[in-house]
């Protein structure tokens, strides 16, 4: 499932809904990203979805994600609009048979999310408000999957 | 009309988000909006800009059936 | 923190503890191993430790991958005793600044956990209990970060 | 007198997890188990079977201080 909330949230009661009464997974792989206070610099974090779109093309990415790493199941949820510095921006969570492929799945999504997913990123700091562009990072890192793809 | 979409600094630059705007192709929308505001002009036609018609990623200058929705969309940055 | 339990536990409580408060986080990642049901040839897991000594040399490779990895923190709790099909036997979290280190640090400790530390395993199947061995397959795992560290 | 601490199959063989058995060096521990149990004997010295004195591994035959805890380990199969 692949939700967009301008509400905080709980990875805990996330992750605690989605483990919940599963018999035949034997791997439950999770990452929570959180925005950094980085000692008092603190930026407001602000993203802009394209509504229906956005979703789509996570969708298209997670179920790619299903095919390749044989997932039972995932779970992406991804905050938008303004984000205070301790929040919780985005929590993915991949269930496989296998801990390989959970972990994976779960790498392989979140490379895409802060890379090349429909978000537009503005960070509100003291000299005022920017947009920031991807980082060389997360290009390196979805490198990687496409190298082992091709 | 189409309903068109800016997303990112390209609403930035316009000062709005969304606006109904004739014209019967991709080009002719962007034609318009150019002649309105040079600066919203150019930055749509800045490298990596994409096009999304009633949101699916279009290339080049389809036709556009009334009511369309046009979004414009800077490069991705993730979230 | 390392603990043994020999009570069931919510992975989603303990990720909730885990990441609240954080401001210098910015990446949390978690692995949560089930006990899968195998289709009806449920079998009862039952892991033995050894009190003392085994949280000890877990903490031993925690404290590897914190130096290795730079966490900022780290949580794993182990079940031991009998586990039923479903129920959740492991539990690590990794924080970090950035998530490639919190995925690799988490995915580090499970191969270790899974493969080298100090439980005895015995399977409770239709045909009486027997004892099983560490898997080709987590040696495997584990030799991708012996190889890395030469 | 030490504290000997069987894990794994070695307590299924023994039939016992904890006793307390007389020896100077984990040499003579294993000389007085195996006396007394051949199938013990025969599991404690199998490979991969580590000892382990107040939860150290140790190699050898190394002298035991009155009220070592002696612990024979199978190989470890993780979780």
């Amino acid at each position: 499932m692949i939700t967009l909330t301008e509400a905080p949230f709980d990875p805990g009661a996330l992750l605690g809904d989605f483990s919940r009464g599963r018999t035949e997974t034997g791997a439950i792989a999770s990452f929570t990203g959180l925005a950094r206070a980085e000692e008092g610099a603190a930026q407001i974090l602000e993203l802009e979805a394209y509504p229906g779109f956005t979703e789509a093309r996570i969708g298209e990415i997670a179920e790619e994600a299903r095919a390749r790493f044989s997932l039972d199941d995932f779970l992406v949820l991804h905050r938008v609009g303004k984000i205070a510095p301790g929040e919780a921006i985005v929590f993915v969570a991949t269930a496989a048979r296998h801990r390989r492929a959970a972990f994976e799945a779960c790498d392989f999504l979140m490379d895409y999310l802060k890379s090349k997913a429909p978000f537009w990123k503005k960070s509100h700091g003291p000299d005022g408000a920017r947009w920031i562009e991807p980082t060389s990072q997360d290009h390196a890192d979805l490198g990687r999957w496409e190298k082992e793809s091709s | 009309m189409a309903k068109v979409l800016l997303f990112g600094r390209l609403s930035d630059v316009a000062g709005w988000r969304e606006r109904e705007v004739a014209g019967a192709t991709v080009g002719a929308l962007r034609a318009r909006l150019a002649a309105e505001d040079a600066d919203l002009g150019e930055a749509l036609a800045a490298p990596g800009v994409q096009v999304a018609v009633d949101q699916a990623i279009v290339r080049g200058d389809p036709a556009l059936a009334s009511g369309a929705e046009v979004a414009f969309l800077p490069p991705m940055s993730g979230g």
